[in-house]
């Protein structure tokens, strides 16, 4: 049995008298895709928020199994400090730096881990000029795996969708880390786009990182993940392979029969992509 | 305003000098001071002041030009108002600066380029003292004013306590520094407190009521004086209250209305005049005649400054020069002014050292006597 | 402690100081409520209403004025003020802060349009009608109409605090209940989807810079008639009510009154504690403090939620 | 009848309605309201007493008839149609589109440069000391906190309103260091070698003040940080034994160091400050384009993105807020020395409006733009000061900063991320500086 580099047990969120999550636990092999699924409002964004920092959960722990280093609790701490422990996430409204370019954006994630600061910036020292040429190298290395290396140098927000989806994931790898977590990448995306997302799901498992995959596409998970947990009203109501999640009469009963009318199954749901807001707003989950 | 001024006083003050042709030199006298802010209001008293005088200077053997320096009363911007002066080769004389802080700022500039001048109005105490060669004023420094103010409090009201306040500007602080020195000695118990300018006063009012004293002393402009004066009436301070020549302007009275009743007000001027009292009435009406507004605080002592460089010039003959002219204000002796007979002593202090009491009375500011004589 | 022998007294005036900067940090909060911007030019507005009403009561001329003239003469002011205060706001919406709109101008270019509109209005107020402050004619005979602990309450306090009192509940109601209401609101928790439901967002900013604009020009002469009208007297009036606003929450109506009250009491109570010139010390000091503690103010923000 | 009536009415006053609202009969009643507007500004002065006066004579007397005569023909063209002034504006848009596209070659670019180095260099030296007074006390002091400040809000996109409480401790500390102050330093110094503790005591004030403020968000930010000035200045007024209170600080010396002594003279100043922005410039730059440069922009862009990609947001705006704050208590230091007295007074809340403004008005996050715009209007005022009335510049002022932003939001030299950021929100996405679009934006 392989070790798990994410353990999470008796999550529990609140937000006044409304329970977003309740007592979820889940275990995330290393190297392997996990996706969690689940209607609208079952919780998914809020259990992502809680594990990069974003939201305080009452009660339960999230436990982050590093490789080759210890054991740390990712509850407490801030999302920067989540990201740095090597867990990286990307955004369901994608988040990108709309003004930079392409490899500007990509530059940023992996500098947020150089060590550069202001005097260093102002007199390039020697460390600078070879972290300069490192994120250089990285990025670019980075825009080629996610397919986008001819368009680093145009503005992220010139970008089509699939692209800006992409270049999300490209930034989050940037900061080199061992899970990535993924906010329903495949929403808004076309056809085509969703297979290249596909492939690049896989290859970015085949270099070692695991990803968390929050999805509504079930043809999308069904291909990628190698295991499924299904929440619904903030409860872990199965978890399994794509093949048992598929015949498990409570997932169908929560998709069918829950009030959410149409095959999760297939189409993703129309989803509006409000503009950026501020932090302090609620998620509409 | 520089320009229009100019035009305006190069033809009344030269309705002799386009007759009598290119013969005559011309010479400016400046005025450096807050035109904009917060604090143009008294500036402008001033400005006009030196307006008058020079418009009302005729029959010189030279013509006589205006500029005026906007330094917005403030330190930060005196520097470049007085280097605009001096750039001026015309000028041979300024009127100014009008506050302290301004001057401390600007001196050393006007020492440089010898260049002379006459404050009517920077009273803080340590300006004289500072080694500025060019640099005169004709108003008493706040160290008489701030101990006749504190003498007259407590001999003159036989006040037993007292609550000193002032607005913490440069000029109020420096003069309740000096009130307080006088009290201390005078053996009268006080209180301070220092008023952040604004509008509501209504609190400090209750705690100055609440400290039961016989006398409220304030340092300050007229300005927070009004309101100040009307949030204590409404707190219903029964106690007197004195203030300095900052506060001792008509626009106090029509500010504060009844309230105005009865406040004691010191100042360097206002004093029987050498010339009579009426050359300082005939001013106050030539200032209305052409300001179409009464003189305000300082526009006299503004008034008399330039009067006495037009003086001092007089006497050169033909060798004006700035040098020259520094030379001459500094030995003015004697010269009788709307305000004062003014000397100049080897500080450049050219105030009489006498201070004058005045009342508001039945919404008049009127002069009680000299502080020597009232507080014995 | 410091203020117990006139702490009544203390806090009636802070009171009736805190309604106009009540009145003034609504004008802040409804705008920042709609657009998520400091009106900066807010202050001339109050500044200019001032100047209405003084200009109108001076021009009736009305010597000695008692009874049912007295309250005419109040009401007619305030009316002048808030008129010419909406006026001024309706202008500065167009001139200063529409054109900017519609080019997407960053967020700070409007403040500095705001500013600039600040100093222009100010300046030539100052030119216009000189730079002394203009004590309002007297309105009616003042004095002490009650006491309450001990502590006697004059008639311009009871004027300021009952007038402010009755605007304060006029605009609660019309936030709560008018389409006007219904449409700030809309835009203030999401102007995009407001204007998908058919709200007419221009209209709606118009006019709640109009809105603004009345209560802050009333405010002006209510000030006035206390402290008497002058061309500079917006700014640390207007500062004081912005912090007011953001005390109580900025975007949040009921916010702004109570920043506005707490600021007048805390102001005054401090003044009595301490001394008078730390006075703004101890305002922004409480502002800093509660800030840390409630990080979007009092009562939270939001335009949207709170009414 | 009546209801006839009613219709015909309501129709015309559509009809008049529908008229008002055309363009060219909005941009008629613009123009002659601005007319009557400029007719004012240069109109005579009312007074306390009549306050009517300065109006009347500027509207009801000779003095407006050229502006009523202007008024009627600007108005007559523009109603004539909107194709005459289109028509007329045409070269200079197709002027700037050709120009849009075209990259400097490279050694014109290097002539330019020589130019301004010649200009930047000698042309000082033929001005009057007034000019050259301005230049240093007006406009060098202010670039460089505006270059200062240029970090902080185009930089890192943080409003701060309290940036002067930073000059206020460099020139205080100053103050302190020559011994011109009620307290007494161990030891003294030549200002000249204040620079470093005065530098690290802006720094810390201003790591002190951020640590727990920066925590909030844009205009609460602004609030507590106009606080802060404010709290500062009062602080220096109240504390007579240690700030010897209003009366402040006189006889601060001018630098000395190297063997060359600083006088009275302005110049030698003018170098001096010349080769610090020189020097800030050099190194902000290297900072913008940089890790650290980088940060701070995806900071401003979002903030919560920023942070889930492993930026500690929190220790970047600190650190552009101690930036800023080090080198407005450098440029703190340099002015006390050329003007030799301070005092609260010059360090008034509106003094950090105005260097806000400047940073604006050149264009935030752009070096040279904020360079530019420090200079115009710190230019402007004296410039007028020959031109209009004392009392009346800064209804020139204000009118000129609304004027500048409706038609050029983004300042006078944007950068050009920022003219990027611009553009998108005037497409519709996000808002120009990461604080999220402002409603009924371009619609």
């Amino acid at each position: 049995m392989s070790a798990a580099v994410l353990e999470v047990s008796d999550l529990t969120l609140r937000f006044g008298g409304l329970t977003s999550l309740d007592k979820v636990s889940l275990r995330h092999e290393r190297g392997e895709v996990l996706a969690v699924i689940g209607p609208n409002g079952a919780g998914k964004t809020s259990l992502f928020n809680c594990l990069t920092g974003v939201y305080t959960p009452q009660e339960g722990t999230v436990t982050f199994h590093p490789d080759g280093g210890t054991d740390t609790a990712v509850l407490g701490r801030k999302p920067f400090q989540v990201n740095k422990l090597g867990i990286a996430r990307t955004f369901q409204n994608i988040r990108l730096f709309n003004a930079l370019t392409a490899v500007e954006n990509v530059k940023i994630g992996i500098e947020s881990h150089q060590k550069t600061g202001p005097i260093g910036a102002m007199l390039r020292l020697p460390r600078t000029r070879r972290e300069e040429r490192a994120s250089d190298d990285e990025a670019f290395r980075l825009l080629e795996f996610v397919g986008l290396k001819a368009r680093a140098n145009q503005v992220a927000a010139s970008l089509p969708y699939g692209d800006q989806r992409r270049l999300e994931i490209a930034r989050a790898l940037g900061t080199k880390p061992q899970l990535l977590c993924l906010d329903e990448p495949a929403a808004g995306t076309n056809p085509a786009e969703k297979r290249q997302l596909e492939t690049l799901i896989r290859d970015i498992s085949e270099t070692g990182v695991s990803v968390l995959l929050i999805e509504h596409d079930m043809k999308l998970v069904m291909s990628v993940a190698a295991n499924v947990v299904v929440l619904n009203f903030g409860q872990v109501i199965a978890a399994g392979t794509p093949q048992q999640i598929q015949r498990d009469p409570k997932v169908v009963e929560a998709y069918l029969g829950g009030g959410e009318s149409d095959d999760a199954a297939t189409t993703p749901p129309a989803k509006k992509v409000p503009p950026r807001k501020t932090s302090l707003k609620k998620p509409e989950d | 305003m520089g320009a229009l001024a100019l035009t305006a006083c190069g033809s009344s003050s030269g309705g002799s000098s386009s007759s009598s042709g290119g013969g005559k030199k011309t010479y400016t006298i400046a005025y450096q001071g807050p035109l904009s802010g917060d604090n143009a209001q008294l500036g402008i008293n001033m400005d006009n002041g030196v307006k008058l005088a020079l418009a009302q200077a005729t029959g010189l053997p030279f013509n006589l030009k205006f500029v005026d320096s906007d330094d917005v009363g403030d330190p930060a911007q005196a520097p470049a108002a007085a280097r605009k002066l001096i750039d001026n080769t015309g000028v041979v004389a300024v009127v100014g600066p009008a506050f302290s802080g301004a001057t401390a700022a600007s001196e050393p500039l006007f020492s440089q380029a010898q260049l002379i001048s006459v404050s009517p109005s920077a009273t803080r105490a340590d300006l004289t003292d500072l080694g500025f060669t060019s640099f005169v004023r004709v108003v008493t420094g706040d160290t008489i004013q701030g101990a006749k103010m504190a003498d007259y409090v407590a001999k003159g009201l036989k006040a037993k306590t007292a609550y000193v306040v002032d607005d913490k500007s440069a000029y109020g602080a420096g003069l309740s520094k000096f009130i307080k020195q006088g009290l201390t000695s005078g053996g009268v118990t006080f209180k301070s407190e220092g008023l952040a300018p604004t509008k509501d006063y209504s609190a400090i009012a209750t705690k100055v009521v609440a400290a039961k004293v016989d006398a409220l002393v304030y340092g300050g402009y007229f300005a927070e004086l009004a309101l100040f004066a009307k949030a204590l009436k409404a707190a219903g301070f029964k106690g007197a209250i004195v203030s300095g020549d900052g506060s001792k302007d008509d626009q106090l009275v029509k500010q504060a209305g009844a309230a105005s009743e009865g406040i004691y007000l010191s100042c360097p001027c206002g004093g029987p005049t050498a010339t009579g009292d009426a050359a300082a009435a005939q001013f106050e009406k030539d200032y209305q005649a052409k300001f179409n507004t009464a003189a305000g605080t300082y526009s006299a002592e503004a008034f008399d400054a330039a009067n006495l460089i037009i003086a001092a010039m007089k006497g050169l003959g033909s060798n004006i020069t700035r040098a020259s002219v520094t030379d001459a204000v500094k030995k003015t002796s004697g010269f009788k002014g709307v305000t004062h007979t003014i000397t100049f002593d080897q500080h450049g202090e050219g105030g009489t050292g006498e201070i004058f009491m005045h009342q508001v009375k039945g919404g008049k500011i009127t002069l009680l006597g000299n502080v020597a004589d009232l507080a014995k | 402690m410091c203020f117990t022998q006139s702490f009544w007294q203390l806090t009636i005036s802070g009171l009736a100081l805190g309604s106009v900067y009540a009145l003034i940090a609504l004008g802040y909060t409804l705008v920042y409520g709609v657009l998520q911007l400091i009106n900066f030019a807010h202050s001339e507005v109050f500044m200019l209403g001032g100047f209405g009403g003084l200009f109108l009561v001076r021009g009736l001329g009305i010597d000695n004025p008692s009874g049912v003239t007295s309250v005419l003469l109040v009401g007619g002011g305030m009316l002048a003020g808030a008129l010419l205060g909406a006026a001024t706001a309706f202008t500065l919406e167009r001139v200063a802060y529409r054109p900017l709109r519609r080019r997407g101008a960053p967020r700070l270019a409007f403040l500095i349009s705001a500013i600039g509109a600040s100093f222009f209005l100010l300046n030539l107020a100052g030119k216009e009608f000189g730079r002394f402050n203009n004590p309002m004619p007297p309105l009616y005979t003042s004095g002490k109409v009650f006491s309450v602990f001990g502590a006697q309450v004059t008639t311009n306090q009871l004027v300021v605090a009952a007038s402010a009192l009755v605007m304060l509940i006029a605009l609660d109601r019309i936030i709560a209940k008018t389409r006007l209401g219904m449409g700030i609101r809309s835009v203030a928790q999401d102007a995009e989807a407001a204007s998908l439901m058919g709200v007419d967002i221009d209209k709606v900013i118009t006019r709640t810079f109009v809105l603004g604009g009345l209560l802050g020009g009333a405010a002006g002469f209510l000030f006035g008639i206390q402290f008497g009208v002058q061309y500079n007297m917006g700014f640390s009036a207007g500062t004081k009510a912005f912090t007011a606003a953001v005390l109580g929450g900025i975007g949040n109506v009921r916010g702004a009154v109570m920043g506005g009250l707490v600021l007048g009491v805390a102001e005054n109570l401090g003044v009595a504690c301490v001394s008078s010139a730390w006075r703004d010390v101890i305002a922004f000091l409480i502002l800093v403090l509660v800030l840390m503690l409630r990080p979007t103010g009092l009562l939270g923000e939001r335009l949207g939620r709170s009414a | 009848m009546t209801t006839v009536d009613a219709v015909q009415r309501g129709s015309t006053w559509s009809g008049v309605q529908r008229w008002a609202r055309r363009d060219e009969v909005r941009r008629a009643a613009c123009l002659v309201a601005l007319m009557v507007t400029i007719a004012v500004i240069t109109g005579p002065d009312g007074s306390q007493n009549s306050p009517y006066s300065g109006l009347r004579g500027s509207l009801l007397s000779r003095h407006a008839i050229p502006f009523y005569v202007l008024a009627v023909i600007l108005a007559a063209t523009s109603l004539a149609g909107g194709r005459w002034t289109t028509a007329a504006t045409a070269p200079v848009r197709a002027l700037r589109q050709r120009t849009t596209g075209i990259v400097i070659p490279k050694p014109v670019k290097l002539v330019a440069l020589a130019l301004l180095a010649v200009l930047v260099l000698y042309y000082p030296t033929t001005l009057a000391p007034f000019w050259q007074t301005v230049l240093v006390d007006q406009m060098g002091i202010y670039v460089l906190l505006a270059v200062g400040l240029n970090v902080v809000v185009g930089f890192a996109g943080l409003l701060d309103l309290g940036y002067i409480a930073f000059f206020a401790i460099g020139a205080y500390t100053t103050a302190y260091f020559t011994d011109k102050l009620p307290v007494h330093p161990p030891f003294t110094l030549n200002p000249f070698f204040v620079f470093p503790i005065a530098v690290g005591a802006a720094l810390l004030a201003g790591v002190i003040l951020g640590g727990p403020t920066l925590r909030l968000r844009g205009d609460y930010l602004a609030i507590v940080t106009l606080g802060f000035g404010e709290i500062v200045r009062i602080t220096a007024v109240n504390s007579d034994a240690i700030t010897n209170g209003p009366q402040g600080a006189f006889g601060i010396p001018h630098f000395s160091a190297f063997g060359y002594h600083w006088t009275l003279d302005s110049l030698p100043y003018y170098y001096l400050l010349l080769v610090v922005v020189a020097l800030v410039v050099f190194f902000f730059r290297r900072l913008d384009d940089s890790r650290v440069g980088r940060a701070w922009a995806a900071i401003r862009e979002d903030e919560v993105a920023a942070a889930a990609t492993g930026i500690p947001t929190l220790k970047f705006k600190l650190m552009a807020f101690a930036i800023g704050a080090s080198t407005s208590g450098f440029a703190g230091v340099i002015y006390a020395s050329k003007v030799g007295f301070i005092n609260p007074d010059n360090f008034p809340l509106l003094l950090s409006i105005l260097v806000l403004t400047m940073v604006i008005f050149g264009g935030m996050g752009s070096i040279y733009g904020v360079i530019l715009g420090a200079a115009v209007l710190g230019w402007l005022p004296n410039y007028l000061r020959d031109y209009v009335p004392a009392q009346d510049r800064f209804i020139y002022f204000g009118a000129l900063l609304i004027v500048m932003m409706i038609f050029r939001p983004q300042g006078l030299l944007p950068s050009r991320r920022r003219s990027r950021e611009l553009r998108l929100s005037e497409l519709g996405i996000g808002g120009a500086d990461g604080t999220g679009p402002i409603p009924g934006s371009t619609q």
